[in-house]
């Protein structure tokens, strides 16, 4: 870039032109303020954010409570602390984009450029740092609970994940105050991302972004299958644990075979844009075909990582909430499996226009639709669960009915693009813009977001306003399905995917109903913030300490809320699926133990590892972005020492006396004791602190 | 310690080798003086190979059929079945494309 | 407008409705459920097919999930109550029986119409089919005439009812090239050759366009297919061998760089046609094959010498 | 072996009490983690294998003007005679033959892998000198983006031998630096296992006639 610049060698190609402010004062169109705005925005709120820790003297407890914890809760809550913050800026970008789009007959107030630049940042954000880490967050947290484990196998190798996708997050934040990201869409294909086309820094940045978080995720996906393959509790067989957590499981490897791919290409374009390789170029025998190959390779057993733990989700909330057992628990078991194997099969489906013959589009294709089978099983299997049941029409249970509605369209669309003939046609529209929103939002935020008022009061022991709740939920569903049904018209309308502007006013009633659509999901997404407030702010009235506010079924609600860092202060004892349900039929739960069945736990001690690699990613990440050489080699040497040296420490963990144990969970005994169940009829009333009254079929009266 | 199981386990390491090396020589002896088809040669070779491995994962990684935990061999087979899912299905996309274009 | 009544049809009345009215009527037709030829034809009727077929797993959701709801809801104490109900094998063979044979079902259509609507299979038809050259460049689409020694850019006009085959390049990064009320898409890449077979069996005016985002005048990049009667379709030759200019390498090379079709009619002072529109009297012999090769000659394509990339000048390649 | 195995690869085995139990999860950690590592590897190759042809060679040097057949094989011989040492260091590991022992092998096998690196560095400098460079061609590209890749991961692995060397005579042979012994042993062991990979496809492939 500019060599000739005397400090070359120091800042690399790093220099004053990379503050997006200048551009808006030299050529102040509404394009420009909106990126200065941005800019602004990210530094006025990590300043915000600094006073605030200072002021309120958070930065120890922040540091030594939180940023150093190996507690498995502690950072499930970080990641779905980061997932927030990267949903913030998620979520302004898609309603600029629907303004824009809205506006866009002839023009609109984005440049071109700049529309590219919010949907793969959008695209990027959205899967890698909103939907991954909320998962990796939920997961964290439930999993071990569930299957009756102190902690993670790997409680350090846990905090670096989390390290590593804050890397990944960071980057893209901070491409906003320097240079630009890229915009070259999320999938990146070159040779629109290589050098030739792309010299800036942008392919540069989500190179590294999907690096270092991949890495990320890939060791989340190790701990969780290895924690649920050696931390389950005694008498938790692998066909006893909850569904869920079969959900996790398959989740970790999908992360674990299919983040690979995923870094390989990422590398690849690195290596064609740093070395002068020829992987993917137009030039000396590159093959772009393969960089699109691996990318959906990766991208198409992802959307399944995705969506896979919403639906262990809810089979965990219907369940719950119909009062059953869930039905078909093997058949469950089996389609999430089958799910997970055939989601390695079916990649070419993203590339059917490619010009590969007819016959592998076929093999292809019918693949994809073999999903379909497993999938509708699932749904039936749920339409069981509440069939003879008893159900509570709630808030977790409100996004379950919308998941049934809206998914089951989403998922027959997607049937729909399985058919290489239609697909012909509607690839790159709206129409599978639609499509993958409408899988997505229904199912993976849904799920997520019955999870999250299922699990809140777990969490922090108080339960979210119900009210609120459900005005979300229908916030959710109606705004949802006005912003994104109509785009599978506008789709067949001919309106490709990536349209910052056109000229077909026909395409502008629908484009409204859209923009009105996206104005009621923005109103749902503050509502969940303006819904944290109110809770937090009642939290006494809404408080559930002892732990079980919903009749659950499963070993997490056996624990007082929030569980103590040990979880369990003796390891239960499992005898069936949903033991927890069957403890409380049986008069097992809530028992008193023996005094000596409280033993010493030895638990891992805080350690800084994380935040160090976090910032020296984030650092080497920048010096490549911007051929800062020294600085990279610097950065990577500096991890690789403190990694080694600090292997030198043999012993880092630290014990909670058994009688400490003990006091803790007799207090926690008589609480129970002592409070009066409530039924489910005041399950969201603030009779409810989390003790039910056992409503079995034989006593309440009711036909069996 | 016990001086039997050393020796035996001492013998399986040797033995392993012994095998790994004959399979490396006459994998490089056919190449070099196989005179067979470039076609025939390679599929050879490859399946040397796969005995190996095979040779490399029993004697040298210590995986076979005869245990109790059985989640070592199912998760070598999986991420085996996976690779060659990707893998097989990479070479041949590329090459119906290659044949197309 | 065809008639669209018929059986099964109504099932996609709603949405359809809704869209043909707003698009369909239009001048500039771009839908493929706008059919104008049998290959978007039969898209749009497997489309319809799967739907149908569909519906029957579906449609029970829809159903049964409020029925149950109410039925089962926690007040209802007239309602059975089976907690530990959790397993049936009847209702299980239903649940993977019913979705597998509709799979099978779907299958079965997949595997024939894929078969028969392959881009790359020629259409029959009794006349020769007329031959087309694309090549796709940032942010427009070049058409060559082989056989009629003529090109233009952003315009592809076609003879009604005989078969035109594409051969598609890029002579940029990776693009898609799509007429939805003709055929589906196919990509287009550099050194790299794909085909696409399409007809129209009406006149009219159809609207094609790159479908792959490629930059900032991504959006420009649209033509018109005018599909038009023997007689027209000669007189538009004829008109286009009147007021063209010559394609040679030099203009090739002006019209190759980064430009939508209206900036490249500037740039080449070209005036016949409509305003993104340029028309080509002639063109030098084998350009698409020079085009596709430049690629593939073991040699590297710096930038100065790649259209559409950072860095490229126009006049590189004569100073060579 | 009639003892309980408790994880894939070489058990320590119930006479070393609480480290053999702890093992368990970390060295099926490791397991998992090598499965993820060989899938990048596997895509390399088919990488690899879909560049193996003209339009990939683009002109440039193949498999004929670049490879050594010799230095390969001397290259293979070496890292089979380096998986059988570090054999012999897993052996005295199990059966507690001592630290001298142990470190006596893991230094035979450290140097049979640099010396493993020399070779791969030396030819590597050949095929630069005839420009063979992965600028040249998109199967160059391919030939560079794996054949090193093993080599970071040899060299990876000599790092790790020199640091356990380092832990044992600091630490002595406590329980975290066992297991670590134990998923070294695995490493060096899967990247032999991955060189078989490239000598057949990229080396003896390539060279065939
Ligand atoms: C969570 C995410 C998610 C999920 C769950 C799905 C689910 C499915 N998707 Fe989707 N998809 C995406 C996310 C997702 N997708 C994304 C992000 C893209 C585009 C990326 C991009 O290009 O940027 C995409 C793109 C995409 C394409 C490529 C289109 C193109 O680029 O041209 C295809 C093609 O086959 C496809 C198919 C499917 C299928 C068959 C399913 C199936 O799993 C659906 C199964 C579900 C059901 C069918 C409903 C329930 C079933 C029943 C009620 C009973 C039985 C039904 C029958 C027998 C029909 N998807
Ligand atoms: C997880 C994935 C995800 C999600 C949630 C969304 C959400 C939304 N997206 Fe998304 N979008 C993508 C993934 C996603 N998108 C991708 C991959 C692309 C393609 C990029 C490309 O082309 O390369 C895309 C592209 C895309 C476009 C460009 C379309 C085009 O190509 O022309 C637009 C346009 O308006 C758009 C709009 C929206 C809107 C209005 C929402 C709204 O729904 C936003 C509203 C709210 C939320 C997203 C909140 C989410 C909430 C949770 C997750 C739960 C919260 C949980 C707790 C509090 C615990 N999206
Ligand atoms: Cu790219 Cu064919
Ligand atoms: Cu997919």
């Amino acid at each position: 870039m500019n060599t000739d610049q005397p400090l070359h060698w120091l800042l690399g190609r790093l220099d004053i032109s990379a503050l997006p402010i200048l551009p808006a004062i030299r050529n102040p169109t509404p394009s420009e303020f909106v990126a200065a705005g941005a800019a602004l925005a990210v530094i006025v709120g990590a300043f915000a954010a600094l006073a605030f820790l200072t002021w309120f003297r958070l930065w120890t407890p922040l540091w030594r409570d939180w940023l150093t914890s190996t507690d498995h809760k502690r950072i499930g809550i970080m990641y779905v602390v980061l997932a927030i913050v990267m949903m913030a800026r998620g979520v302004i970008e898609a309603g600029v984009m629907r303004t824009q789009q809205a506006f866009g007959l002839g023009g609109g107030f984005l440049t071109p450029e700049h529309f590219s630049e919010l949907f793969t940042t959008h695209g990027t954000i959205m899967i890698f740092f909103v939907a991954m880490p909320l998962i990796a967050g939920i997961v964290n947290y439930i999993m071990p609970l569930q299957i009756g484990a102190r902690d993670m196998s790997f409680p350090v190798m846990n905090q670096i994940s989390l390290g590593l996708t804050a890397t990944g997050a960071a980057l893209v934040m901070i491409s906003l105050v320097l240079a630009q990201f890229s915009n070259g869409t999320w999938a990146a294909y070159p040779p629109y991302t290589g050098l030739d086309f792309n010299p800036g820094t942008g392919p540069d940045y989500w190179i590294w972004t999907i690096v270092f978080s991949g890495i990320g995720s890939t060791l989340s996906g190790i701990n969780f299958a290895v924690t649920i393959y050696k931390e389950r509790a005694p008498g938790m067989t692998l066909f006893r644990m909850p569904v869920f957590c079969w959900t996790v499981l398959c989740t970790a490897i999908i992360m674990i075979f299919a983040l690979p791919p995923l870094t390989v290409a990422a590398l690849m374009l690195g290596a064609d844009r740093y070395l002068d390789f020829h992987f993917f170029t137009n030039d000396l025998g590159g093959n772009m075909m393969n960089f699109v190959n691996l990318f959906w390779l990766f991208g198409h057993p992802e959307v399944y990582l995705l969506v896979i733990p919403a639906y262990g989700v809810l089979s965990e909330t219907v369940a719950t909430f119909s009062g059953k057992r869930i039905y078909g628990y093997t058949s469950m078991v089996y389609a999430t499996m089958a799910i997970a194997v055939l989601s390695f099969c079916v990649w070419l489906h993203h590339f059917f226009t490619m010009g590969q013959s007819a016959n592998v589009n076929i093999v292809f294709g019918v693949a994809s639709m073999m999903i379909a089978v497993p999938t509708g099983v699932k749904v039936y299997n749920w339409m069981a669960t509440m069939f003879r049941g008893r159900i509570r029409m709630t808030v977790p249970m409100i996004y379950a009915i919308g998941f049934f509605y809206l998914f089951v369209i989403g998922g027959l669309t997607g049937v729909i693009l399985a058919n290489p003939t239609i697909t012909y046609q509607v690839h790159n529209t709206l129409f599978l813009v639609a499509h993958f929103h409408n899988v997505i939002i229904p199912g993976v935020v849904f799920g997520l977001l019955s999870g999250y008022h299922y699990w809140f009061p777990k969490a922090f022991g108080f339960r979210l306003h119900e009210g609120w709740g459900r005005l979300i939920a229908l916030c959710w569903i109606f705004g949802f399905s006005l912003a994104f049904l109509p785009l599978y018209a506008l789709g067949f309308m001919g309106m490709p995917r990536r349209t910052a502007n056109f000229t077909d006013p026909a395409y502008l009633p629908l484009l409204y109903v859209a923009l009105f659509g996206a104005a009621i999901l923005l109103v749902a997404v503050v509502s969940i913030l303006i819904q944290l407030w109110v809770s937090v702010r009642r939290r006494e009235e809404l408080a559930v300490p002892l732990g079980d506010p919903w009749n659950g079924r499963t070993l997490e609600w056996a624990t007082p809320s929030p569980p103590p860092p040990y979880n369990f202060a003796i390891l239960p004892q499992v005898r069936c699926i949903d033991d927890f349900a069957d403890a409380k039929a049986t008069g097992r739960a809530y028992a008193e133990p023996g005094a000596d069945a409280y033993e010493d736990i030895e638990m891992p001690d805080n350690t800084p590892i994380g935040v160090f690699l976090c910032i020296g990613t984030t650092v080497l990440g920048l010096a490549l972005v911007f051929y800062i050489w020294w600085l990279a080699i610097a950065s990577f040497v500096a991890m690789t020492l403190v990694f080694i040296v600090r292997s030198f420490r043999v012993s880092s963990s630290h014990v909670i006396p058994a009688a400490e144990i003990a006091a803790a969970h007799r207090h926690w005994l008589d609480q129970v004791r002592a409070a009066a169940p409530v039924t489910r009829l005041e399950e969201t009333h603030s009779a409810n602190r989390g003790l039910a009254v056992l409503e079995r079929p034989e006593m309440t009266g009711a036909a069996q | 310690m016990n001086d039997q199981d050393h020796s035996a386990e001492l013998r399986s390491y040797l033995v392993g080798f012994a095998a790994a090396l004959a399979l490396t020589l006459a994998a490089f002896a056919l190449v070099l003086w196989g005179g067979l088809s470039r076609g025939t040669t390679i599929a050879t070779i490859g399946a040397f190979a796969l005995v190996q491995m095979i040779v490399h994962l029993r004697f040298f990684l210590h995986i076979d059929l005869s245990r109790q935990k059985r989640e070592d061999l199912q998760l070598i087979l999986f991420s085996v079945l996976l690779l060659a899912i990707m893998a097989v299905g990479t070479i041949w996309i590329m090459g119906n494309l290659a044949t197309r274009m | 407008m065809k008639n669209r009544q018929g059986p099964g049809r109504f099932l996609f009345g709603l949405a359809a409705t809704l869209f043909i009215a707003l698009a369909g009527c239009s001048d500039n037709r771009s839908s493929f459920l706008d059919p104008a030829g049998p290959i978007a034809a039969a898209q749009k009727a497997h489309l319809l097919e799967v739907i149908g077929w569909t519906m029957i797993a579906i449609v029970p959701v829809f159903v049964l999930v409020p029925l149950m709801l109410w039925r089962y809801r926690y007040r209802n104490a007239k309602a059975r109550y089976a907690p530990d109900w959790a397993f049936s094998g009847l209702l299980d063979t239903v649940m993977w029986g019913v979705p597998f044979l509709i799979v099978a079902v779907l299958a079965t259509l997949l595997w024939y119409s894929t078969h028969a609507l392959d881009p790359y299979k020629p259409i029959a038809s009794d006349e020769p089919p007329l031959e087309v050259r694309v090549v796709g460049l940032d942010w427009k689409w070049l058409f060559i005439y082989p056989d009629l020694g003529i090109a233009t850019v952003n315009e592809l006009a076609i003879p009604e009812n005989t078969s035109v085959a594409l051969d598609l390049t890029s002579d940029t990064v990776m693009q898609s090239f799509l007429i939805p009320a003709l055929a589906g898409q196919i990509y287009t890449m550099p050194g790299m050759r794909t085909r696409l077979h399409l007809l129209a069996d009406e006149p009219g005016r159809f609207e094609g366009m790159n479908a792959q985002f490629t930059g900032t005048g991504f959006t420009k990049q649209k033509f018109a297919t005018l599909a038009m009667s023997r007689g027209d379709f000669d007189a538009w030759v004829a008109r286009v061998r009147a007021e063209g200019t010559p394609l040679d390498a030099a203009t090739y090379a002006r019209l190759a760089a980064a430009s939508t079709g209206a900036e490249a009619k500037a740039a080449l002072k070209a005036g016949a046609g409509p305003q993104d529109v340029i028309y080509f009297s002639s063109v030098t012999p084998d350009l698409f094959a020079e085009i596709m090769h430049r690629y593939m000659q073991g040699t590297p394509v710096p930038p100065k010498l790649q259209p559409g990339a950072v860095g490229y000048e126009s006049d590189a390649e004569e100073t060579r | 072996m009639k003892h309980p195995i408790l994880h894939p690869g070489l058990n320590l085995g119930p006479h070393h009490g609480q480290t053999h139990a702890s093992a368990e999860k970390a060295v099926f950690g490791f397991w998992v983690f090598l499965m993820s590592d060989l899938i990048i590897f596997g895509l390399m190759f088919a990488t690899y294998a879909t560049m193996s042809n003209p339009v990939g060679l683009a002109g440039g040097p193949g498999p004929k003007e670049a490879f050594d057949l010799t230095s390969v094989f001397i290259q293979t011989m070496i890292l089979l005679v380096s998986s059988l040492t570090f054999g012999f260091a897993s052996l005295a590991l199990r059966h507690e033959a001592g630290r001298g022992r142990i470190a006596l092998w893991l230094v035979v096998t450290l140097l049979l892998g640099l010396a493993f690196l020399g070779f791969e560095l030396r030819d590597f400098a050949h095929m630069v000198e005839i420009g063979a460079v992965p600028s040249r061609s998109g199967y160059l590209s391919a030939f560079w983006g794996l054949v090193p890749l093993h080599g970071a991961h040899v060299a990876a692995g000599c790092v790790w031998i020199l640091v356990m060397l380092a832990q044992m005579a600091t630490l002595g042979l406590v329980s975290v630096v066992k297991t670590r012994l134990l998923r070294l042993g695995l490493f060096w062991h899967f990247l032999d296992l991955v060189w078989i990979g490239i000598f057949t496809i990229v080396y003896l492939s390539g060279l065939a006639s």
